[in-house]
């Protein structure tokens, strides 16, 4: 992948262009008003990212890792960017495509690589798989294997967060809710108002559950914004091929009241821009939002998709636009000039930095696949059977009692 | 950052709540006969019962809400939730547009979340448009997040023909969703197992299908006062007898009743189990019933093609096989579509007849 | 009902009134091209499915139907309209509030009453009920009762049209589609573009199943028109407390590409007027259509409905501009003057002739109930077990075999 | 318009073809033993099989398409459909968005016009939101019609556990489908017979569900040239013994074939009947062989409650209880959310040791 070696510098926009787009010399971006650590830390995230996602193909090419594996490559500031503009316990929920979403919400890369492997020390013990990774401590309300299924529960984890804010904060000796991992007997501190982010690919827009989360979303006013993950193909099916409108997806939203925005997903920093005040929308007047955010993703469908339904030229042609290379080149180019993108250079990261950089990451995601090697395989007779029933009873089975089995190492 | 990565041993979870599960009080339950009277004057309607469990545990515990089409402004479909809106509000007595899949998936994000949702379908007909939701989710969500996230939630609605309602409108769906693990299924055949049933399904923090039967809406008995909880899993023996023994689960416990009544005048006395809740399945009482009478008809309104009376039966050879004076005999409805017209409708479910050739039959008197 | 007693005639416009409007003196409209006795049947059609719905209610009352039943008074210009708009083997498919579309695609009214009887000569043998009503020598394909259920298999019907029209027709050999209730040995002639009709409650746009077929119907090319009766309310629930943007329901198909109209569905003649040359090209350019038909039911949602979410101000007020005595009074009007609605008289039917029509309707009803009451049951030895499976087999209950009971008296 | 209505008398359906459906022309049908061979050198996949099946079909009718996700230009996502978009082109082999409640139920509405839809789904795991259309439509489309409608469709796709894709990926859906009067099912075990049941299931005027198996596509067997069509309802003897009966279908009856095989060198041996269809299920062929050994084990790899190795023992005791000299033993998946662990899964499934130790005990050498 590009980001393996040092990134060369994508060519620069005159001043001139820059002016024009309004990026120099206007009131600053939000972004612009980060400081430098945050921005590396992003740069840090999608690297991270990128070099999980090349063990990963490795791993399962080593047949380590089985079932269905999607890659995240491609996509990094997709995610990186839109979490940024949330706060970490504002729920997410996502497809199956989830690797991305589990680490840049915390999860350690050993919790991650380790439920891939189906060990004990997974985040689900082994139990979910590469498409479902959830975390309660990080608020990732699960990777979701069912096309679409998960745009109900995002309805539904902004519909509780807004009833906690609205209905629980008045209600006297209310608990505190449970889905934060927190224990039962914390005292009860007012909720804020939340704001979910439920991801999802193109491919589906084209299920109704999605309309009817849309639906009830504009309806009762869920703060929940759906973020199309738009990498333009659902398998070997382009958009156009499978989507109606697919030149202007913020229209199928528009029919739910659902005012939507288009972001370019490559470019972290204007994504930022454009998702940072429109998530503040979204949460402040409890609403509903839809975003078409573009995007690519460089590898397969799966691990086993030949990708015939695409050129060669076409990756080529995004993978130049790489979302890691820009944001790489605006943290190295001499703070104030004008860098790819129409983005002020920060000056905040040397070549050396940014290799230092690269070499911790490796070793960090070397450690998390020995951890993942290592790992226990969970047993039958403690795990098959548990995790079924919060409350086992007797009778559930003809074949064996259900029963509580080994604690998950994230709880 | 080089040190070798450590793995620690993990505890097994000894606690009778999982950790995913703060927040969650179980109810006390106590034994039937400790249970209070099933005789007294304070006879309401099935629907009432419902309402008196939803409305209690509401009041308990503000978490809980309740969601479904008509529920609010129309006071239900039919009824069951009339005056809730007044009493609770629109915030949590909320009316959705007809879209199943999206408003049981809603439930089962803010279940998630923390919440205790009630979700009703107007009919569990209408479940099948949301088959995905409540059964690749709701049942599965522990699992699949391996422990961290459970889903206490409680759909509930009408199941079985209606009258007269036609094969989409009439669908039986325990034989079909029992087979998933993960649920829990209750299904009440009188006005105080209905509330007893309800207020456990509502507290228990796994996803309970909640089978009600619009023809027994409008059933009166008594309901106590006093607040009581029905312990899922345990089956109750409605009357008692030593040549055969019925097993069946909702509304045709009645249809069992009545035949048992007419049975007696023939000389045949049968013990009468109401399952109550078909997963848990009080296979023990079943057992125990068997091994007085020998003999064992098994009454279910689903077609009966592995359904929860195939089910059953084969529990039952594989528990007591050797108790068996004759072979275990199952009455379902007819397998075909429901029909519409009265005539064939009759017919096609469960009725009286059927179960008195069935039993005798089984008591070698046919 | 207020087509029982002779219709008042309602205020005229005057004719300045109508020249803005375009209605006098611009080149004729479709309607205005049709011959008088066209009108006077479709005046005939709307005021059968009305008096047949009044006995319907009566039979309900006196238990002589079961189960749902849902009434269409006041929604009879809607279908009778949109019939009017396309060919007799255009095929059509419905919701359950149904028994106005049999009639008007020419179920006979003792068919229809015997089967809400539960009756033999039912149009389904009294398998199906009041809300399922079919009819293949009618190209009817069912009232359905499961919300929105019907919307995927208009998407079927149309594909199916469409395919015999594009595929067979070049197919050497190909049978003739049975679909028609023909014979399958009739030569094939070729098949010409047709349209399908799939008629929704507005409660229904908010099903997934509705977005998905939308999204087939514009990706393929279907050639179904998606006709929403939009009568303001699903049960209980007017459109805006369930149905976001229920004041621009066209912008939810212009989602998947498809452009909708808004017609108001209580004015039969430019319903007729707007809704044919739309239908023609939805046939025409093979392409789906959506059309927001404003219309009411002056009865509760199904027969057990005490209507407490509506006054009866508003019913009257709808009930005020009823089609049947709009169209009534157009005919009735002198020829040529400027009428109710902005039409021209016609001046083609007498009040005498009017009394005539509705005498004998009414005698039509009557004998349709009493056939319906004549009509034998279905009996469980003969019906219970037929028509389960066209081709029976052995092992497929453990109950008893399926078998072919007593023939269709419509096939 | 006023003289009394005649009501004519119906005359009873004769034909062996209801008048609903004209057009349809069933194959003819031949003995097991008149099949062509088994044996032979035309080794194939079984996904090759499936083709064949598909492609001989649509070359004979025009009116068979074939319609899903990644069908046609991505050559099928598990190359089921290699090669038939360059031979039928895009009008009859049709990729589809993601929909499958939309075109299943557009399958059947074009089904109801009078084409022959092949629906295929990506997994049967996929077909929950699908459900509505392929339980409330399909299977129901004749008999609400009053014998009007039937819907000629054939829906096929992988079932049950592909390989570590976790809980939402791995249904079986027979134990949930065949409850449900009004379709068939049919569920192969082996190349030679994907072939000849799903030309069957093209052929046959019902709906017909067809499960295969994602871990199967790649097995070879020899398939031979002729072509021939293979009845529903009737189980094929896949290995002949005499001291029990094992009943299965589908991908597990390879199993038994293992297991029969190790089993005969303790001594034991067994009769192993692969159903081939659960809908018809041909339970004369299951008690013929009980007559002779007195003994089953149901080997099904759903979720055990109401499951069809519920259904079947519950046929055996109706109908061959007095044969039998133990009770009737089943081997189900185990009773959890499938897990994605290699460990666990493999543990899960109705694998070899499992069935082995239930022959064991049921022959009492346990
Ligand atoms: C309901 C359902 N149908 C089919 C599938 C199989 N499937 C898995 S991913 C996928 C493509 C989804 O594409 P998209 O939504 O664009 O997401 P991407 O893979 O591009 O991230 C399909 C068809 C599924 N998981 N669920
Ligand atoms: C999937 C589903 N959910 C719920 C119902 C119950 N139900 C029947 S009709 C109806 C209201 C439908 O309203 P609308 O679509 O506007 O049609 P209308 O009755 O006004 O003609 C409801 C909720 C159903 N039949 N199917
Ligand atoms: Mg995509
Ligand atoms: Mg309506």
């Amino acid at each position: 992948m590009s980001a393996a070696t040092a990134p060369t510098m994508p060519k620069m926009p005159s001043s001139e262009t820059l002016k024009q787009a309004g990026r120099v010399g206007s009131s600053p971006t939000p972004s612009q008003l980060l400081p430098d650590a945050t921005l590396i830390r992003w740069l840090r995230d999608m690297m991270l990212i990128r070099e999980f996602e090349l063990r990963t193909m490795a791993a399962y090419q080593q047949a380590k890792i089985g079932g269905f594996c999607h890659i995240y490559i491609g996509q990094e500031a997709t995610v990186v960017g839109t979490f940024a503009a949330v706060n970490h316990d504002d729920p997410v929920v996502t497809a199956y495509r989830d690797h991305g979403h589990a680490l840049a919400r915390g999860m350690t890369p050993e919790a991650c690589m380790a439920e891939m492997y189906g060990k004990l020390h997974g985040c689900a013990k082994g139990k979910g798989g590469s498409m479902h990774m959830f975390d309660r401590p990080n608020h990732l309300y699960g990777g979701h294997g069912i096309v679409g299924a998960q745009t109900a529960l995002g309805a539904g984890l902004a519909f509780a967060a807004r009833y906690d804010w609205e209905v629980l904060n008045k209600a006297p000796g209310a608990p505190v809710l449970d889905g934060s991992g927190h224990p039962a007997d914390r005292p009860r501190t007012p909720a804020g108002k939340k704001v979910c982010l439920c991801y999802l690919g193109d491919g589906a827009l084209n299920q109704g559950c999605f309309h009817e989360s849309l639906n009830l979303a504009g309806l009762f006013g869920l703060p929940v914004i759906y973020v199309v993950e738009n990498n333009g193909y659902s398998m070997g099916t382009s958009i156009e091929r499978g989507t109606t409108m697919a030149h202007n997806l913020v229209l199928k939203a528009a029919g739910y009241g659902i005012e939507g925005i288009e972001i370019d997903g490559l470019d972290l920093l204007s994504l930022y821009d454009k998702f940072k005040p429109y998530a503040d929308r979204c949460r402040e007047n409890q609403r509903p939002g839809f975003v078409d955010l573009k995007t690519y993703r460089y590898q397969g469908h799966s691990m086993s998709d030949p990708q015939k339904y695409r050129t060669k030229e076409e990756v080529q042609k995004y993978q130049e636009r790489d979302s890691i290379d820009r944001l790489a080149a605006v943290l190295m180019s001499p703070k104030g000039e004008p860098a790819v993108g129409g983005h002020l250079g920060r000056g905040c990261l040397s070549e050396e930095q940014f290799k230092d950089m690269q070499r911790e990451i490796k070793e960090e995601v070397r450690l998390a696949v020995e951890f993942a090697e290592q790992s226990p395989s969970p047993e039958a007779a403690e795990e098959l059977y548990t995790d079924v029933y919060a409350n086992p009873q007797p009778g559930l089975s003809s074949i064996r009692d259900y029963h509580h089995g080994v604690r998950n190492s994230l709880l | 950052m080089t040190t070798a990565p450590s793995i620690p041993t993990l505890p097994i979870i000894d606690s009778p709540i999982h950790p995913a599960l703060t927040n969650v009080s179980l109810p006390s339950f106590v034994d039937e006969h400790e249970l209070p009277s099933r005789e007294g004057s304070r006879v309401i309607q099935f629907r009432e019962a419902l309402r008196e469990a939803m409305s209690e545990e509401m009041r308990r515990d503000p978490r809980i809400f309740l969601m479904g089409e008509e529920v609010a402004q129309y006071n239900g479909a039919y009824k069951v939730s009339q005056g809730m809106l007044d009493e609770f509000g629109p915030q949590r007595i909320i009316d959705s547009p007809i879209s199943e899949n999206g408003f049981a998936g809603l439930g089962i994000g803010a279940a998630m979340y923390g919440l205790r949702p009630i979700i009703e379908f107007m009919s569990w007909s209408f479940s099948l448009v949301a088959a995905d939701q409540i059964l690749n989710n709701a049942p599965k969500m522990l699992y699949m997040s391996g422990g961290q996230w459970g889903c206490p939630i409680v759909f509930r609605g009408n199941n079985g023909a209606g009258g007269q309602l036609g094969s989409t409108h009439s669908w039986c769906v325990e034989a079909l969703y029992s087979n998933v693990p993960g649920l829990k299924i209750a299904i009440p055949s009188c006005p105080y197992d209905a509330k007893g049933l309800l207020k456990t399904a509502i507290r228990d923090p796994d996803p309970v299908f909640f089978l009600e039967s619009e023809r027994m809406l409008g059933d009166k008995a008594h309901v106590p006062e006093e607040e009581y909880y029905i312990p899922f899993g345990r089956a109750a023996l409605r009357r008692e007898g030593s040549d055969c023994t019925i097993v069946s689960f909702g509304r045709p416990v009645n249809f069992c009743l009545e035949a048992a009544a007419e049975l007696a005048n023939e000389g045949i006395s049968v013990d009468v189990l109401d399952m109550r809740t078909v997963r848990p399945l009080d296979s023990a009482a079943i057992v125990r019933s068997i091994q007085k009478t020998g003999r064992v008809v098994v009454v279910d309104q689903c077609w009966p093609f592995a359904s929860v009376a195939s089910e059953v039966i084969t529990q039952v050879v594989e528990k007591c096989f050797d108790y068996l004076d004759h072979q275990p005999l199952r009455v379902n409805t007819d397998d075909v579509p429901t029909p519409y017209a009265k005539t064939l409708e009759q017919e096609y479910l469960p009725h009286k007849r059927k179960i008195i050739e069935a039993v005798r039959s089984a008591v070698g008197k046919a």
